[in-house]
């Protein structure tokens, strides 16, 4: 009956220990779940704040080391019968998202400190960062379906979390109200594939696609699984939450969804049209991904750069133009296929590094001011350096870098991008790309000239001085500005895409 | 590592200044301007350039050159060094960057650390803007020093501050831009010819004819689009004829001080990258296209010269005047002589200067009077005869009063363009460029007389007097200058003209 | 572990059915305000992808197929469970549970 | 697979006989309509207020707590089902050791909800104040 | 998983079809084969809990009460029933204001079709077992389980207070038990590895020792004692008896969901409710004490034998024991139940991993 059960890859200490990030974070989360079931009704948000920190960096450096000791590079280590695999792009995008979630934790120390529920807080923090470390070891549609779920399920509570605030609650309704409709289309997407391949695991399927007689069922299928990808990455046009759940959500959550939630649905993207659909086959049949990514790469450049462009609410702006953002890392899939993939490829992993410390920054500033109590729109802005000066400027260093001026790695990153798309024959797709940021230049000096230049409409009194935040933030512009010299990295991401795509 | 120093000490001195308490910043910053000031005299002790950094056989000054990045096609290199066109123009800025602090001591009162703090990032930068040889390099100083700018402009200007700190803005992004596209498109032109953003390199592969199709278009079409794409890029900055309208507005709105810069250094950044990238990296292209460019040349200077006519703001004037300026700067350069070139390239110091005299001035006299309106103030002579008697001086200079600076940069630059022999009809160019002096004459003298001299007439509740010292020093030292470069151009001249006969030997029988 | 297997109805007619109630599930999705009623909807899409899974599983004869149905069924339950914790707070905020009320965010 | 057409032969005698049942006593009963007949039980008193009553929120907690409790039980059943095949073939440690882990981590939930009054069955104040009193 | 075992012996319909010749009709006949067994079983079960169960409770109830009870029709008052049922059926309906009509009449259906549709897979003995699929512990838990759908229904749809709660109170104390029920369950499952609901009555056939020349079967109540107290504990609360029968609760909620329920519908779910119960004393036959199998006579009688011997009990749970109260009713069942099966669970695992290895 049981003649092959497989052998215990579980419980070999290898395997887990080649997965530390996620087992770290698992534990982690789950000790922050057990002290709070110790103490639910304390508030202890500077020793959880502490320990979620502690867990969050101890990743982070295993991340690097297992990253320059070269972990599974250049073949990846293909673990749990092939279910998870440990490989640079993996340890890139862990890194991704645990910085990110190391500033978000910072910053939520201040965000939090009169709010219940904190012990929670910070292990759904901590638990959706390894949903999203999980995405990034994903090696079959269902270890990246569970993955999705764990970060998506974590997040939602997250975005809901003031729930006596009607925004929060809005945010985390549209949020999961979305989410649940497109990773029900996402499942039936994999489900479709499971029909036509066989299989689940990626490389499997690669080989069912080849073999498999059933395109028009294998093309609905992909279409499906672009859908989700769509959602979770918040492109056109499954976008529609992104606006609602970052505006309403607490602007540390807000962070953390728009750079480390929006790079773990790249990495999953990544990986699962590169290794489950290469292009080589399924172009053969007629299932061509990379022009559904081009069109969905222009269309969310355009509108989410033009409608940011028409906001009044500054996290709504910055919410638009993380659409904007996911249109030009879409750029790293859609211009596959031209020779110049790994190049590609790298500069989009580049640009969702940069922009993960640069959006994380910006949204925490947003966390100051509504720490402070200012208002939502620009205007609300006026005369911001008079509170906050060095966050002021590191929040003049984000809004540049975004928009792609030279003084933070923002600038490179999207260079190197166009330039690997002009390179791999895309030279449109570089075009828009040029030209909505140079639209989006306009909206983000919009609030650059409300922090430094307008008078204040209202005097604040500063109560009490948020350190939490302005070490986040503060250490979020040191990485923008050093990730502009520092950033020979790229090199790092173009052998973790290349081993990929080889 | 004398130049990363010289940008490494004014950055830090930027962030110091940054965080110095607002008491004491003016003097603060006055100080540590001075370090990058006696930084690039020491380097002159030591210059030893011959040639043009970007052509081949020649000696760069103080160069360094390191890997940056290495991703493929194109590296990035650390890439700096300093020659013949470069170097006076790094002198510029570092000498007029003090007077500017010193003259903004009086008018600016609010907010002063970070004033001083951007003033010396932006001095930083330009230093980057002049020294940088990597074309990835200099185009990072060169956008960092917009931000500054615009908040130099939008947070101590005047009333319209804010509209004025946008256009400026979005006027010179969107031609970065168009440059930085026109650029790229020529270096992937290029192809396998070249393995970085180095700019000899660039130039060297231009020069051998390497560049190819690419993007649908032909060698020869890729070049052109990619000449027209940057010199637009570099016409906004200059400004040239019909890209010049944010400059009145960025300068009637700037504060004095930031005034002196914008006239005095940024117009320059955008002649001298015209000079690297459009006449010597495609000469050619410069040469086959040099009536255009000369007819927008001369045509910027007859439209700024009439317009500063009709201005009734001081600062208004001297901002068209810019314009007009600026335009024997590109006659100069498209003429292709050594005189052209080279008096194009002492024209951006002298006009540097005398511009920026001529704000400051301007400035010391609406700091007592808050005034600059040309029928307001006349008759200030009585109360500030100092003041108004160097900013007459400054006003010949500007008409090009011999032994004054710029009678030697516009002396040459007609003897240059005279000479001609790319520009076809060369003397119909320079006799109508000419005659932009006697309008330039007319107008400085029509303003100054309805200005300074009769009956003082403007009721103000308090006594108009002399400026402070710290006023007017400045202005002494500028005007010393002046006049010690139009004694002797020779100080500058000898080594401009090493760096620029590479060019007019490459262009010059073309 | 299971042989393939021959089954008793075509596995196309499980495809049909699958798409039957995946679009009976889109269509509550799309037409639906009440927000329980939209779970529910979500639910059926769910199941109308376990119902692929289940019947492919025997098709193919391996059991990936089950063992990802079950993870969804699982998933889905942990997803309700969110649901309805936001719909609690949300009737509590809103004193409803129509999605298109809850309207304090310009759209 | 007669194994489930028996079942569903099982179903539909399971309706059918419940069906008849009804059929017969429709056959069978009177139908007097009086006034009053038909109004709801409340201990013979004339009804107040709806019935749509808001009842204790511990009810959706608990509700809650099941839904995610039941269907982890599941991932038990696969598991016991070659527990021992499973032992026997790869040692106790590898067969045991992740389903501790796993039901390690719903015993933690469990106590999470225990200890933050999920299934504290919300007392009134008066309750609340009659316990003190004892 | 098939082919390990043989079958132990063949089901019902497969016998009835070999008997009747139906099986050549292919689908079609299987079809008749069964429904005429499903008649068979479901009749078998209506007997016992529809006219034995309801007597048995009276004389025991009334036993405990020290009263006499139904002794006037027939021997031992037995002809109660059938005059109860017609008197039942042949009164009126009566339907409360502001009933949810459809849901009003699904109720009762439900109710009372889960409960029988669940004994499609137990085995009787003696070859009456309907259905015998590789999941039946599994499908008979599901099916058992909705049974508190029909009664929320019937709370819900019968706009009255009383029953709304009874209706609430059900499905908490359903679902507060099912989870140490299947648990417990699955402990039982390690021993026999199958869920299979005819090996789990092959496993326990083994002897399990021999006390005084009397071969002792491995029955899991001696395996696992533990488990059967809580699987029994459990059970006793899934099928709402006492002390477990808050949902009903005459003295509170006026019997709860039943309270505007009359004439057929109140038969139907006065009849489910028996069913369910004997349900549950199948299930745990079935799986804690060898279903079937016993000495001498046939298995289908130590059948009826065992599951009576449950329902006694409940009986007596239900005259001797004092009703828990909704919120200790809800604590036990969270904090205590659950708590204990899980314990039951790895314990139960770890003692089997250490014998096999």
């Amino acid at each position: 009956m049981l003649s092959q059960l497989p052998q215990p890859l579980v419980t070999q200490p290898s395997t887990w220990i080649a997965l530390a990030p996620v087992v770290i974070l698992a534990t982690t989360a789950f000790l922050l779940f057990i002290a709070d079931s110790i103490d639910p009704k304390g508030s202890n948000n500077g020793p959880l704040a502490a320990f979620s920190l502690v867990g969050i960096l101890g990743t982070l450096g295993v991340t690097v080391w297992y990253f320059f000791a070269g972990v599974g590079q250049p073949e990846g280590l293909s673990l749990l019968a092939d279910q998870v695999v440990v490989d640079g792009m993996s340890l890139f995008f862990t890194f991704v998202v645990t910085s990110v979630a190391a500033l978000v934790v910072v910053g939520s120390y201040d965000y939090l400190h009169d709010q219940p529920h904190q012990g929670e807080f910070y292990s759904l923090i901590v638990l959706a960062t390894t949903g999203m470390a999980l995405m990034a070891n994903a090696n079959s549609l269902i270890t990246a379906f569970i993955a999705i779920e764990l970060a998506s399920l974590s997040s939602f509570a997250l975005v809901a979390f003031l729930k006596h605030n009607r925004g929060s609650v809005e945010a985390g309704l549209k949020y999961f109200l979305i989410g649940a409709l497109s990773s029900a289309i996402l499942v039936y997407g994999i489900s479709l594939v499971y029909a036509t391949t066989g299989s689940l695991q990626l490389d499997a399927v690669a080989a069912g696609v080849a073999e498999t007689d059933n395109v028009g069922l294998l093309g609905v299928g992909v279409l499906m699984i672009v859908g989700g990808v769509a959602y979770k990455t918040a492109s056109v046009p499954f976008h529609f939450w992104a606006p609602e759940a970052y505006e309403g959500a607490p602007a540390p959550v807000s962070a953390f969804l728009s750079s480390a939630s929006k790079a773990a649905g790249f990495v999953i993207a990544f990986r699962v049209f590169v290794e489950a659909f290469p292009l080589d086959v399924v172009v053969a049949l007629g299932i061509d991904w990379v022009l559904i990514f081009q069109v969905l790469a222009v269309v969310t450049m355009i509108v989410g750069n033009f409608a940011a462009a028409m906001q009044e609410n500054v996290k709504r702006m910055l919410a638009y133009s993380s659409v904007g953002h996911a249109g030009y890392v879409l750029i790293g899939l859609a211009a596959l296929g031209g020779g110049q993939d790994s190049l590609v490829m790298g500069a989009a992993m580049m640009h969702l590094l940069v922009y993960g410390f640069m959006n994380t920054g910006a949204f925490l500033f947003v966390a100051l001011a509504e720490y402070r109590g200012i208002g939502r729109t620009f205007e609300d802005y006026n005369g911001m350096w008079r509170q906050a000066p060095i966050a002021s400027v590191a929040m003049t260093v984000f809004l540049f870098s975004l928009a792609g001026l030279p003084i933070g790695g923002g600038f490179l990153s999207k260079y190197v991008l166009f330039t690997a798309a002009v390179g791999a024959g895309v030279w449109w797709l570089a075009a828009v790309g040029a030209l909505t940021s140079a639209l989006s230049l306009f909206y983000y000096s919009r609030l650059v000239k409300a922090i430094w230049i307008e008078d204040p409409i209202r005097e604040f009194d500063v109560a009490r001085q948020p350190v939490g935040l302005y070490v986040a933030i503060i250490a979020a512009g040191l990485m923008t500005v050093a990730l502009l010299p520092a950033f020979p990295v790229v090199d790092l991401a173009q052998t973790a895409a290349a081993s990929l795509l080889a | 590592m004398l130049i990363e120093t010289l940008i490494a000490v004014t950055f830090v001195a930027a962030l110091a200044v940054f965080i110095t308490p607002e008491a004491y910043a003016p003097q603060v910053a006055f100080a540590l301007s001075l370090l990058p000031l006696v930084g690039s005299l020491y380097m002159w002790t030591g210059f030893d350039a011959s040639g043009n950094a970007l052509l081949e056989g020649s000696t760069v000054a103080f160069e360094t050159q390191t890997q940056w990045i290495g991703f493929e096609p194109y590296a990035i290199n650390w890439h700096v060094g300093l020659d013949g066109v470069s170097f006076p123009l790094l002198v510029l800025t570092t000498v007029l960057v003090p007077l500017a602090i010193m003259s903004a001591w009086t008018p600016i009162t609010e907010r002063v650390s970070q004033f001083y703090g951007l003033i010396l990032f932006m001095e930083a930068s330009l230093i980057g803007v002049f020294t940088a040889l990597d074309f990835f390099v200099w185009f990072v100083f060169w956008e960092a020093v917009l931000i500054p700018m615009y908040l130099l402009i939008g947070v101590w200007g005047g009333p319209r501050r804010k509209y004025a700190a946008i256009k400026f803005f979005v006027y010179t992004n969107v031609a970065s831009l168009v440059m930085f596209i026109g650029f790229i498109a020529l270096v992937f032109g290029l192809g396998d010819s070249v393995t970085s953003f180095g700019m000899p390199e660039i130039t060297q592969a231009l020069h051998d004819g390497e560049l190819g199709g690419f993007a649908g278009l032909t060698s020869d079409a890729l070049a052109l689009a990619a000449f027209i794409a940057i010199f637009f890029g570099f016409a906004v900055k200059v400004p040239i004829f019909p890209v010049h309208t944010w400059l009145p507005d960025a300068h009637v709105e700037a504060p004095t001080p930031v005034s002196v810069l914008l006239a005095g250094v940024l117009l320059k950044m955008g002649t001298y990258a015209l000079l690297r990238f459009n006449f010597t990296m495609l000469y050619d292209v410069a040469a086959t296209l040099a009536i255009p460019i000369a007819a927008l040349g001369v045509f910027s200077v007859i439209y700024g010269a009439m317009l500063a006519l009709a201005q009734q703001d001081l600062k208004r004037i001297v901002a068209y005047s810019s314009i007009s300026s600026m335009g024997y700067v590109i006659l100069g350069l498209v003429a292709f002589t050594v005189y052209g070139i080279g008096g194009a390239t002492f024209q951006m110091v002298a006009h540097g200067l005398i511009s920026g005299l001529m704000f400051m001035a301007v400035g010391v006299i609406y700091n007592a009077t808050h005034t600059r309106m040309v029928g307001d103030i006349s008759g200030i002579a009585d109360r500030m005869p100092i003041t108004v008697g160097i900013l007459i001086a400054a006003a010949f200079g500007y008409m090009g009063l011999p032994l004054m600076a710029g009678f030697a940069g516009e002396f040459m630059i007609f003897l240059g363009a005279f000479q001609s022999t790319v520009l076809p009809s060369a003397p119909i160019f320079t006799a109508i460029a000419m005659f932009g002096i006697v309008i330039v004459a007319g107008y400085l003298l029509f303003a100054m007389q309805r200005t300074l001299f009769g009956q003082f007439r403007l009721e103000t509740d308090y006594e108009v007097t002399r400026a402070p010292l710290h006023d007017v020093a400045p202005l002494f030292v500028l005007i010393g200058l002046i006049i010690l470069l139009g004694v002797d151009p020779d100080i500058f001249f000898t080594m401009i003209q090493d760096a620029v006969d590479p060019i007019v030997e490459l262009g010059g029988d073309a | 572990m299971i042989a393939p297997t021959q089954l008793l109805v075509p596995v196309e007619w499980y495809l049909v059915l699958s798409a039957g109630v995946f679009c009976i599930g889109l269509f509550g999705v799309l037409t639906r305000r009440n927000a329980l009623m939209f779970l529910i909807s979500v639910e059926l899409m769910l199941n109308a992808a376990n119902i692929n899974f289940v019947a492919f599983s025997l098709q193919w004869g391996n059991l990936t197929g089950q063992t990802f149905a079950l993870f969804v069924m699982a998933l889905a339950a942990a997803e309700v469970a969110i649901g309805i914790g936001i719909i609690l707070v949300l009737y509590r905020n809103f004193r409803g549970i129509d999605v298109t009320e809850a309207t304090t965010m310009r759209w | 697979m007669s194994t489930w057409i028996a079942v569903g032969a099982l179903a539909v005698v399971g309706v059918a006989i419940p069906l008849g049942m009804m059929a017969v006593s429709a056959l069978l009963r009177p139908t007097v309509p009086e006034q009053g007949k038909s109004s709801i039980y409340e201990s013979g008193e004339i009804p107040t207020g709806t019935t749509r009553i808001r009842f204790n929120i511990q009810y959706y907690m608990v509700a809650l707590l099941f839904l995610v409790f039941d269907i982890e039980t599941i991932f038990i059943f696969p598991w016991v089902l070659i527990y021992s095949d499973a032992v026997a073939q790869v040692g106790l440690l590898h067969a045991l050791g992740p389903m501790l882990v796993f039901i390690a981590v719903l015993v933690a939930a469990l106590i999470w909800a225990w200890r933050t009054g999920v299934v504290q069955w919300i007392k009134s104040p008066e309750a609340t104040k009659r316990s003190r009193l004892q | 998983m098939v082919g390990l075992l043989p079958l132990q012996d063949v089901v019902l319909p497969d016998r009835i079809a070999d008997l009747t010749g139906l099986d050549q009709f292919g689908v079609f006949g299987e079809f008749i084969a069964a429904l005429l067994a499903a008649f068979v079983i479901a009749n078998l079960m209506l007997a016992m809990s529809g006219v034995a169960g309801p007597w048995a409770k009276r004389k025991i109830t009334a036993a405990f009460t020290d009263r006499i009870a139904v002794n006037r029709h027939g021997p031992a008052g037995i002809l109660i029933i059938p005059a109860a049922s017609v008197q039942l059926l042949a009164k009126e309906l009566i339907i409360p204001d502001g009933a949810d009509r459809p849901a009003y009449d699904l109720a009762p259906l439900i109710i009372a079709s889960s409960a029988m549709l669940g004994f499609a897979v137990i085995p009787m003995g003696n070859g009456i077992h309907l259905a015998d699929p590789e999941t039946g512990l599994v499908l008979v838990f599901a099916i058992a389980s909705i049974a508190s759908l029909g009664l929320t229904t019937a709370g819900y749809a019968s706009n009255n207070k009383y029953s709304m709660l009874g209706g609430l109170r059900a499905v908490a104390q359903n679902i507060a038990y099912e989870i140490p029920l299947i648990v417990t369950a699955a402990s039982v499952v390690i021993f026999a590895g199958t869920l299979q609901m005819s090996e789990i009555v092959a496993a326990q056939a083994q002897p399990l020792a021999t006390v005084a020349g009397v071969g002792i079967p491995s029955w899991y109540a001696f395996v696992n004692p533990f488990a059967f107290v809580l699987f029994m504990v459990a059970n006793m609360a899934e099928v709402g008896r006492n002390p477990f029968d808050v949902p009903e609760a005459p003295t509170e909620i006026i019997a709860g969901y039943q309270t505007e329920y009359s004439s057929v519908y109140f038969v139907l779910i006065y009849l489910g409710e028996f069913l369910h119960i004997f349900l549950g004393a199948a299930i745990v036959t079935t799986l804690f004490l060898g279903g079937p199998a016993g000495p001498v006579l046939p298995g289908i009688v130590w059948f009826i034998i065992k599951i009576w011997a449950i329902f006694l009990f409940t009986q007596w749970a239900r005259s001797a024991l004092p009703r828990v109260r909704i919120d200790q009713l809800i604590e036990i069942g969270w904090k205590g139940m659950l708590v204990l099966s899980f314990a039951n669970l790895v314990l139960t695992a770890i003692i089997v991993g250490v014998f096999i290895a």
